[in-house]
């Protein structure tokens, strides 16, 4: 009996094994065979940019038929985890290297393919459409919580946050609320749910990428600058920040074909401007890690 | 109360229950083909997804979806179908069936983000498999397990016992009782395991997310060689699935036209498993029928 | 000897057959012990590494109430709480079964023992359709009709325990009834007529004959169903407004485990205590889920032990 | 109640070929001990019916013989079979089945056509000549009086028959084999009284060639069909004789006082 019971494990796990070894042969053999710059490029992390790059990619690939670019979300964590292990080519983050804990950014090098911009967005019917820094700050640390206090409708406040380690919560919190910790509150990931729940909540104020602004909510102006990608180029207008295409060491071949047709004139000028980012191009002044600002 | 009033008091409750069911079904589907079926066309049908212009179509999702549905069966039937004999027919009544059971039944309770990300690490990066319909299927394989082999395992115990006799009883092989005699009587029951699976499969999107990936490159339907990147049967290449498209679509998609691709992507998901349903249980009947000679 | 003599001693073809039956059953079953095995083994190597790497103490984490995993409190200590996340996750599970139970029992009633074959035959692809739409759908409508529903009625923004509890009890439903239909009809058709031919009634037959004999499947199809709630994120995510906080009442925002789980894993370094600590929540999700499989199971045994007496 | 002893016995021997015998077979379901010491001889080409209350281990006992009790209960012992104990753990169980065939108390027709259900067994165990098949098919289906009635519908479902045709379909299945012992437990007990006729016809006309050892709880039956009968209680064997000698005059007073109904 027990020895039936050894030789089936066995045969599983051989079973495993010739399926595993079955599939990494099959995947070998896919990527030889070419001459001019070829390979596979596999870009993993931020949603928000996957998009973009997904696009990029598909445009790219038209000329460079020998190259082979495989675009998947996963999250910037994600991302950066993976292109440091060295398991993917390119990690796609909407935050620097040098914010995230357990990444080594001096192995890394950044590319800033894009600038976003991001606005806090509030219901139709919180009855205002400008705060000042401080109050934004006030709300999202629980010290404001009726809209009466701003001016607006009798409604109690109900934030919406991004989750925790997001890029564009890091974004927003750097920039709003200057080192104080944000109140205990709901939290979601994502810009299109984020878009939605404002748009049903009454009194809801989250804060979105500008590119998923539309009418169904009120973005709001800060000490009476309006969210436009003309503020964020000079930085008027405070709450952006750079999406970021990490490589491991700088990149080859391919990988750095890849790359230079992002930064190029092609990508920038018309893609980036589709999707609803800002080119790096257009920006006055640039930011470093730690947030500060300096012209370019 | 007596017998008779109780009995009447009890159907109407049961007859309530499942008005408020079919209800709450009714008006569920009701609400996703109302909204979804004024926005499938021809053109949405047959043409490629679009990243931040309207207009963008389903096709390579829908195909992935199918395609993915079955390998993932194909990988997962055969072992589910071995361990859910073993647990009906060879298990003892014993701590180690026992173990066996409720490993199986927690593992059915794992989140689908586990599971994705489980798969992520061990196929994708450990295994070399990359983003893959391959690896995907894999990964739905690790949940579907639980719920088919219980299926399975039920379905055969629900054949009577008279059945296995007969077969032993003639120096049959207790193998070929089993599958020869026990498996075609539980057909329907195992049938409606594999439906239900099916719509799983259909309906995964969090396991799939880091497993199958969330692009769909554009493939070539003519190129019917299996090892080349652009086949549309390559089983290594990347491929979202419609279930995903339509978790994309509603989470980070910036096209002007989101709500309506969402809406009509999940009537089309709907509508596919239901001929995919009703296909499954015609053919499965048929086949019922062929193997037991019942007319 | 005779022929049949030594016939009688040898192997046949029937022996082999039987063994390569063996062989592949086995197999089989060896392969998912394995899988289950490798799964439990990588997330519990990952879920441990927050107590004995990053030195979480583990009762903080089974009984605090704050979730702050990138930052340390004021005694240097990382916040990781996973009290209110653990609460939440029990309570839409046990509320969502305890809701769609009689549900789909009374459903699958229907469809077995009352309907006539057409009515079964209509509802049961439509439930099995129920299981095919994705979570997420499920979670936009919830969004869409449940939120403002429950905040039309109840006040306060409308997410909650209570509006998860209701997405979950349209999801587990179709699971539910389609396991219980299966464990109802293997309920052997001389037990009805027996009972219907002593001069019960339907209800009695059914409640006291049918019901105690398909009670270990029901049971079963329950589990199931809590197991799909439990594991359930991308819905659930959507209605109950992850919040890390204590739910104070069934419609103040709260998280559960999985919701916490889905929206944060990408957004951590592989490695790093953030990441452990939701590792360390999957964990809890599968303890959790074992313990409610003993529970149901010491039930369902007790039952067989009175229904043999 | 009255009070017996059941450890007196009476077995004549058999003075006839004996094509089956045990010697002190017990079985045991877990810790219950449902069979003592049971040691019989089975004449060859003779009915032999067991008979008992119900729960006296007389069905158990006779899935003994071709070992259907393997997977749910223990025994030991041995059961002669050709001068072999069948009862031995290297035993081919699939080849003693084979020799010895087995009739159920519910009729148990695979799913499948009337053909299939007499054929599947045979083209499982390599007969694959069709005239073979064919010729099997037809005897067997006439020797359990069944040809008649089913001939021109031989590809109907088996599940569609009578639940005495479907009982004879079996014994017709079980004979088709040629097995050299046909155990019945019980065949008639499911069955009306014209049923019932016709299989116990049917299994007079096969004990011509077939060894046969019947349960049943019927002693009328027993009477009509038996040359042999073993009385048995409470997992004890107590009298076992020619059939006319058991009804007329039994050596013990149990057996005499359950064949005359004045039992217990």
């Amino acid at each position: 009996m027990k020895k039936k019971t050894i030789i089936s494990s066995l045969l599983a796990l051989g079973a495993l094994m010739a399926i595993t070894t079955g599939c990494s042969n099959s995947s070998s053999a896919t990527k030889s065979s070419s001459s001019e710059v070829s390979g596979k490029i596999t870009a993993v992390g931020s949603t928000a940019l996957q998009p973009l790059v997904e696009k990029a990619a598909g445009d790219f690939q038209k000329d460079n038929s020998k190259i082979n670019i495989t675009v998947q979300g996963g999250g910037s964590g994600t991302g950066l985890s993976q292109v440091q292990d060295g398991s993917v080519k390119v990690g796609n983050s909407d935050i620097f290297a040098e914010q995230k804990d357990g990444i080594d950014a001096k192995k890394l090098v950044d590319h800033k393919v894009a600038v976003v911009g991001m606005a806090p967005v509030v219901n139709k019917d919180a009855g205002v459409k400008n705060v000042t820094m401080d109050q934004l700050k006030q709300i999202f640390t629980g010290k404001i919580t009726n809209w009466k206090d701003l001016g607006g409708k009798d409604e109690k406040i109900t934030v919406v946050n991004r989750a925790e380690g997001s890029g564009t919560r890091a974004t927003f919190e750097s920039a709003v609320l200057g080192g104080e910790k944000a109140i205990k509150s709901q939290e979601q990931d994502s810009n299109g749910t984020v878009q939605k729940i404002v748009s049903t909540t009454p009194g809801a104020i989250s804060y979105l990428a500008f590119s998923y602004i539309n009418d169904k909510v009120e973005a709001l102006s800060i000490d009476d600058v309006k969210a436009t990608d003309d503020n964020v180029a000079d930085n008027k207008w405070k709450i952006w920040s750079y999406e970021h295409m990490y490589t491991k060491g700088d990149p080859k071949d391919a990988t750095k074909k890849f790359i230079e047709y992002m930064k190029s004139d092609d990508v920038q000028k018309k893609l980036v401007k589709d999707m609803g980012y800002i080119s790096t191009n257009d920006m006055k002044v640039q930011k470093d890690s730690k947030g500060t600002v300096s012209d370019k | 109360m007596n017998a008779k009033k109780s009995d009447k008091l009890a159907t109407g409750m049961i007859y309530g229950l499942v008005g408020i069911v079919v209800s709450i079904l009714v008006a569920l589907l009701g609400y996703i083909l109302y909204n979804g079926v004024p926005d499938i066309n021809w053109h949405f049908l047959t043409s490629e997804a679009q990243s931040f212009s309207a207009g963008g179509g389903v096709r390579d999702q829908l195909f992935n979806s199918l395609y993915l549905l079955v390998l993932a069966l194909i990988i997962s039937f055969p072992i589910a179908l071995g361990a859910g004999i073993y647990l009906s027919e060879y298990a003892k009544d014993n701590w180690v069936t026992d173990i066996i059971r409720t490993s199986i039944e927690v593992l059915s309770s794992l989140p689908s983000v586990v599971v994705g990300l489980f798969g992520y690490l061990l196929l994708v990066i450990q295994l070399n498999m990359g983003f893959s319909i391959l690896a995907g299927a894999i990964a739905l394989t690790f949940f579907n397990l639980p719920l088919l082999t219980r299926n399975i395992e039920e379905s055969l115990r629900s054949v009577p016992d008279l059945q296995r006799e007969a077969g032993t009883s003639l120096g049959l092989s207790g193998w070929k009782t089993i599958t020869k005699i026990i498996l075609p009587m539980a057909l329907p029951g195992i049938l409606t395991g594999l439906i239900l699976c099916s719509g799983r499969i259909f309906g995964e999107a969090a396991a799939l997310i880091y497993t199958a990936g969330q692009s769909a490159p554009s493939v070539d339907y003519g190129n019917w060689n299996l090892f080349t990147e652009t086949s549309f049967l390559n089983p290594m290449r990347p491929a979202e699935t419609l279930a995903v498209h339509i978790w994309k679509v509603n989470t980070e998609s910036v096209t002007p036209d989101s709500s309506a691709i969402s809406s009509a992507s999940s009537a089309v998901l709907i509508i596919v498993i239901l001929i995919f349903n009703l296909g499954a249980r015609y053919l499965g009947n048929k086949l019922f029928k062929k193997m037991t000679a019942s007319k | 000897m005779d022929d049949i003599q030594t016939r009688l001693q040898k192997s046949s073809r029937a022996t082999r057959q039987d063994y390569f039956g063996k062989v592949i059953c086995y197999s089989c079953i060896g392969l998912i012990i394995l899988l289950v095995a490798c799964i439990l083994y990588f997330i519990a190597s990952k879920g441990l590494a927050t107590f004995t790497k990053n030195g979480v103490n583990f009762w903080n984490f089974l009984t605090q109430s704050d979730w702050k995993p990138g930052d340390v409190d004021k005694y240097g200590n990382p916040q990781v709480g996973a009290l209110p996340m653990i609460v939440t996750s029990f309570s839409v599970t046990i509320l969502a079964a305890l809701l769609a139970t009689p549900f789909a029992i009374g459903t699958a009633i229907f469809m077995t023992e009352i309907a006539n074959k057409r009515g079964a035959k209509f509802l049961q692809p439509v439930i099995e359709l129920l299981v095919g739409i994705p979570s997420v759908v499920y979670g936009f409508i919830g969004l869409s009709l449940i939120v403002p529903f429950i905040r039309g009625i109840f006040g306060g923004t409308g997410f909650g325990i209570l509006s998860g509890t209701l997405v979950l009890f349209v999801m587990v439903l179709p699971t539910i009834t389609s396991l219980s239909v299966d464990s109802l009809k293997s309920v052997p058709m001389h037990y009805r007529q027996a009972s219907l031919a002593l001069g019960a009634t339907r209800w009695q037959t059914i409640y006291k004959v049918i019901l105690k004999a398909a009670a270990p499947g029901l049971l079963t199809a329950v589990i199931f169903g809590m197991a799909r709630a439990f594991g359930e994120a991308l819905a659930v995510q959507m209605v109950i407004g992850n919040a890390i906080l204590m739910p104070k009442n069934l419609i103040s925002p709260a998280s559960t485990l999985t919701s916490k789980l889905t929206t944060e894993i990408g957004n951590t370094v592989m490695g790093t205590l953030p990441n452990n600590a939701l590792w360390s929540l999957a964990l809890v999700l599968l303890f959790m889920s074992l313990l409610f499989n003993l529970i149901v199971r010491f039930i369902g045994r007790r039952g067989n032990i009175k229904n043999e007496r | 109640m009255k009070t017996y002893d059941f450890n007196q016995q009476y077995i004549s021997k058999i003075e006839q070929e004996v094509a089956l015998s045990t010697e002190n077979v017990q079985v045991h379901y877990g810790k219950s001990h449902a069979i003592f010491d049971a040691s019989l001889d089975f004449p060859r080409f003779q009915i032999t019916s067991l008979i008992g209350a119900s729960g006296s281990g007389k069905s158990t006992y006779l899935r003994c013989l071709n070992r259907m009790n393997d997977r749910i209960a223990q025994v030991d012992g041995k059961i002669l079979y050709r001068n072999t104990d069948i009862n031995s753990k290297t035993i081919n169980v699939y080849e003693v089945r084979r020799h010895i065939g087995m009739v159920f108390q519910r009729p148990n027709p695979f799913a499948k056509s009337i053909r299939e259900n007499i054929l599947f067994a045979l083209k499982n165990n390599g007969i694959n000549d069709k005239k073979e098949l064919q010729e099997r098919l037809e005897t067997s289906l006439r020797d359990a009086a069944l040809w008649d009635e089913v001939k021109d519908d031989l590809d109907k479902s088996a599940l569609a028959l009578s639940g005495g045709q479907q009982q004879r379909l079996c014994i017709a299945r079980s004979i088709a084999m040629h097995p050299d012992i046909l155990l019945l437990d019980e065949p008639a007990s499911a069955l009306d009284p014209i049923s019932t006729s016709k299989i116990e016809e049917t299994l007079k006309l096969l004990s011509k060639s077939y060894t046969i050892i019947i349960v049943t709880h019927n002693m009328q039956q027993a009477s009509r069909i038996s040359d042999y009968t073993a009385f048995f209680h409470m997992g004890h064997i107590i009298e076992y004789n020619q059939t006319k000698n058991i009804f007329t005059a039994p050596e013990i007073k149990a057996t005499e006082d359950y064949i005359s109904g004045d039992f217990g």
